[in-house]
């Protein structure tokens, strides 16, 4: 079998494939072309493309998500970097009042394909202003998609199909999910909107996204030692939200956890579960949500730790609910 | 002054686009923006034109000339007082009637409204109701021109230059050399408080420096004078030789918005700008370089009538059905 | 008894009394001094006050939000307008990264008192970018307060709360209630983060803000013909969140409607039905969630009244639910 | 050069602020810095030290050039790359290297971290680290500056001025006259990308001109020229005559963060830069100035010694207890 695939190439290789296959693919940012990025995710694509589409850009995020827009209504395809997700805001205008209404606004006179990448999430002692995923910012935003991988696979056919998409697309990649390994894809790509189920189980549904994916899979692996069988749902994409997949999952288990990395008052999770009352509150006989605490992330080793829900407080919490005792103690 | 432009303009006659006959067009489409917005205006007050409307009535030198140094398919970004912006681009009177009135033929079916009308087909990228928000369409538009042969140009008031998008992207176009012409219709206010409050440096022209840019003031109510120095500057960015910033002066008729009566510009200052109608300079320029008055009439004439019909077909327009209408999210 | 108050009036008296209380608050912001207002909410105060405490300001919301949140911190308490809530995408960098954060980052050294008011909302054939709810951008921040009041008396009330809060709050103003007149305000404040049950009923909890309230209400009488008695909650504050009170008055009802003018995923309706869904699964015999069509806000009349959930549609989606027949039909 | 500056150091000598114990003084706080800079690089190699970090090493005299100008009550914005900013300001080296420890005896409980640090006992209002966010800062303090006869100062880098915080702030400071002192510590690069190859105009002094506000293009490096320029830009503040740029030329000496090796770097734009350290350039003017090596050497000593405590202070301090420090969302 094929060697394993680092996320953070899956990024590269997804890039790089489509810059190939496609030329009116372009892809800037800040020190993403010489440099390569900040966190070694696209080095080699300026040598390989050239200036004419991979290049450097100033620090100016709002004039990039413009030049973005602007060249995507006139027929290039721009893959763009915004390095971490906490900058979101600066470019957010076009973002919302340009690319998000262009084409519904122009009555359909074209779309905007445009894809903007950033680095998001906490637990890398990068502190309140480098920690954040900016996904609830846009998810209540008609005309952009937000996509959120979980695995090297997933990040590699989903970010080709961001690129391919004809519509804007805000891609997520949590910083502790670039150095993870995992199989190497089966598909060229991984339709955008489709929630996946990552690990069949009967007698509850753990639905997370990005790192939380992984978190949940190792408390599902501990709740199995518990004798509690759980499912896993990856949503995938926080819009398209695929309530649909989740409900599929409810009607089997009856129960069902949201795990959010961030608060849970305007944070996706509680707006999934809602979406799952209003549709399938009959299935439900227990719903729960799990998510940080209600403060920015903090630095210090100590306090960022017990901020962040792991692996352990979802198994903790599953067992909790469910008055069932860790087979450990 | 006039009268230097005038000699100059009489030396021009032979070169290309230079003819009387040329300036007669473009002093039709002149017209048909002013009576546009004269038309937009009475359909606003009586109920038919909804929300709100940006009117452009004696900026209409600044779109037009500019345009008329435009190939068809080069770009244009424009403002929610973009009226002038389309039509000078070439947006079909009719439709873009259509559009403030909401109907079903405007030129974006109606979901658009007067501030973010859209028009691919004549190169208009879009004009942007979030002030500042067409320099930045401009510019990325200009990131395709540049891999295209074509140019791009961002139309903004005094009052935008202050967004940080007016910063971010000036110094963008710079730095790539992009072929873009950053044209500000200064109208010494933004809404109701005037430039010189709220904008530091007296002079948007001068903000180019900041990167080493080529930059203009001119008169902006001077067909002659925009279009020499437009068409200066499409040449450079067409030629590889980057952007340019011409700060175009000028001055809007109606009030703001909606009938806001502008009660905040000084009497005698309205005065010296009315005096100085960009329509009646035109006029009085073509008569100068030997059009009869009788030429000039006929070309009123002309466009008073495309108007009268693009109106009535609009008013006589569909509004856009829900049901049909309503449309999706995303492309498929 | 005293003569109505105007929403509008309700805003400039509570703006006027605090910068008279406090010497502290200043005002400003795009045509708000000399002007008063592009919706005329504050005539007369640039005047009576001076220039120190209310200003024009150029037309750069970033260093509008800037200038409020280093004077915020540094003695003065800012009230500042961003004209259309379409407009806060510009602002949000300094309001995510600089003012909803200090007080936790700095260890609580300082908070930062500081009120950003906008006018929000469709039915005003503004179009897509000057009609737009900007509260769902924000809800998922921490270290923001989000305020959106429905009638007069709230709004001066609530705004004066906002005002004296030593927490950056984001204060809605519906432009379709600018106009609306009401009782005059029996308390000088109003405390934020408390929804209000301004309806009393038996049959469905019917929750919104702004100036779904109204519609809700109007909604409440219609059924009331039809032998439906509807309670009506106006939620008030979309963070702090209090889903308490919700869930109090889902005890009594054991059916709740969320309606939202925004769309459903990322909207702040289902996020709340998601916290009453894990609260008091138990309670709910029945949730669902009405909202506006998943486009932005359309121009054309005929569009954006079919866009956009009024009162007859409440009262329509609520007979359907619980399978009654108009009275009328 | 530095020989005419010396001559004018030597003229300025009984000027109050001026005498050579003074800037030995300053040295000291520019050696603080630079030993504090050193230490957090060990252990952030050793891993006591997280995430990431900017150092500062090789641009000190900025900021305690800057800060020397200013009063203990003073307002600064600092960035990501702040240990200088706040050590000049006056934060305890303690409290700062516990907060980059993420210890609860940091200067904000280890919750900020190297990239956020807040002081406001001693007018730091914050470092930030969003590229530009200092501007800002330091523009909405001298609004209540202005109320109260204060200064405000903002630190940033090359790369910031091509943000549009830039634009907007300095517009807004000019147009209400704020105290306010822009010192852009223009180190050539942003992260590893040269400013050449980003940033147009070729220099940031003259982004000022845009708004008519004083600017200077100054040597960084010399703690004289620094504090000069300052000590008019902060005056002309206080006094009611508005803010100023001052573009502050200068080489960081380590890579952007972490363990960059900065290889980026031609080695002898790098040779050249480590030949005019700014400390040795200080200790160098200080002899010029009559001082003996040993009164220097005993400053760095005393300075050594006081690093070397606040650093075994700080790794003896406590990490905050979760149970007790995680705090709430809002001030009650
Ligand atoms: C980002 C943003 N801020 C504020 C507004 C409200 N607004 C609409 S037009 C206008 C004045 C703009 O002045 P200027 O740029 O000089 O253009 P003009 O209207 O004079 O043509 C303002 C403040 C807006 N639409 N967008
Ligand atoms: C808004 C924003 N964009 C990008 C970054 C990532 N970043 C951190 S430092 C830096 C370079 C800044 O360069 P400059 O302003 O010259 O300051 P220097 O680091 O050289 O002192 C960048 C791009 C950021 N922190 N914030
Ligand atoms: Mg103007
Ligand atoms: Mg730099």
């Amino acid at each position: 079998m094929s060697e394993q695939l680092e996320f953070r190439r899956a990024i590269r290789d997804a890039i790089d494939e489509e810059i190939e296959r496609d030329p009116a693919v372009v892809f800037f940012g800040e020190d993403v072309a010489a440099p390569g990025g900040v966190f070694m995710t696209t080095p080699g694509l300026h040598e390989k493309h050239g200036q004419e589409r991979v290049f450097d850009t100033p620090i100016s995020e709002l004039a990039m998500a413009g030049a973005a827009f602007g060249a995507a209504v006139t027929g290039l395809r721009p893959v763009i970097e915004i390095m971490f997700g906490d900058f979101m805001a600066l470019p957010m205008d076009s973002l919302v009042n340009q690319s998000a209404k262009f084409w519904y606004v122009s009555n359909e006179q074209a779309s905007v394909p445009l894809v903007v990448r950033s680095a998001v999430g906490a637990g890398g002692r990068f502190g309140a202003m480098h920690s954040q995923i900016h996904g609830t910012w846009f998810q209540g935003i008609p005309g952009i998609k937000i996509v959120a991988p979980s695995s090297p696979a997933d990040a590699k056919g989903l970010l080709k199909s961001a690129i391919r998409d004809d519509n804007p697309v805000i891609f997520l990649e949590h910083k502790r999910l670039y150095s993870v390994k995992g199989p190497q894809p089966t598909e060229e790509t991984v339709p955008i909107g489709r929630a996946a189920v990552v690990r069949k189980g009967s007698d509850v549904t753990i639905v997370s996204a990005l790192r939380g994916v992984r978190d949940s899979l190792e408390a599902a692996e501990q709740l199995a030692g518990d004798g509690i069988d759980a499912e896993v749902v990856d949503i995938r994409s926080l819009r398209p939200l695929d309530h649909e997949t989740v409900l599929g999952s409810v009607a089997k288990t009856n129960r069902i956890l949201v795990v959010e990395e961030g608060p849970r008052v305007g944070g996706w999770a509680a707006n999934l579960l809602g979406i799952v009352a209003a549709e399938g509150l009959d299935e439900l006989d227990d719903a729960w949500i799990l998510t940080t605490g209600d403060t920015p992330a903090p630095y210090s080793p100590t306090l960022e730790d017990a901020w962040l829900p792991g692996g352990a407080e979802i198994a903790a919490a599953v067992r909790e609910r469910l008055g069932v005792a860790a087979a450990s103690s | 002054m006039a009268g230097t432009q005038t000699e100059r303009a009489h030396e021009r006659q032979d070169q290309p686009g230079e003819s009387p006959a040329e300036y007669l067009d473009r002093y039709g489409r002149m017209r048909l923006i002013r009576r546009f917005e004269q038309e937009i205006h009475r359909l606003f007050l009586k109920g038919e034109v909804h929300g709100t409307t940006h009117l452009s009535a004696g900026q209409e030198a600044v779109p037009v000339g500019v345009c008329s140094a435009l190939e068809p398919d080069d770009y244009v970004a424009g403002t929610y007082r973009g009226h002038g912006h389309a039509l000078a681009k070439g947006t079909e009177p009719e439709a873009l009637a259509a559009e403030m009135l909401g109907r079903a033929t405007g030129v974006c079916g109606g979901r658009a409204g007067s501030m973010n009308v859209i028009d691919l087909d004549h190169g208009l990228v879009g004009c942007f109701g979030i002030v500042g928000g067409s320099i930045a369409a401009a510019t990325g538009a200009a990131v395709s021109a540049q891999r295209q042969g074509k140019v791009a140009v961002a139309f903004f008031g005094d009052g935008a230059s202050n967004q940080g998008y007016f910063h971010e992207c000036l110094n963008w176009a710079q730095v790539f050399d992009l072929p873009v012409v950053y044209v500000c219709e200064n109208n010494f206010y933004g809404e109701f408080t005037p430039m010189a409050s709220v904008t530091a440096g007296g002079e948007i022209g001068i903000r180019a420096a900041s990167f080493g840019m080529q930059s203009q003031v001119l008169d902006g109510n001077d067909l002659w004078a925009v279009r020499e120095a437009a068409v200066e500057a499409v040449s450079r960015a067409r030629g590889g030789a980057g952007p340019t910033l011409l700060e175009c002066q000028t001055y809007r008729h109606y009030g703001h918005s909606k009938s806001d009566p502008a009660k905040y510009r000084p009497p005698d200052e309205v005065e010296r700008w009315l005096a100085r109608d960009p329509l009646d300079l035109a006029r009085a320029r073509l008569l100068d370089l030997g059009l009869s008055e009788d030429e000039v009439s006929a070309k009123d004439a002309e466009i008073d009538g495309q108007m009268d019909r693009a109106v009535d077909a609009a008013l006589a327009a569909p509004y856009p059905d829900p049901e049909k209408d309503s449309g999706g999210e995303f492309k498929a």
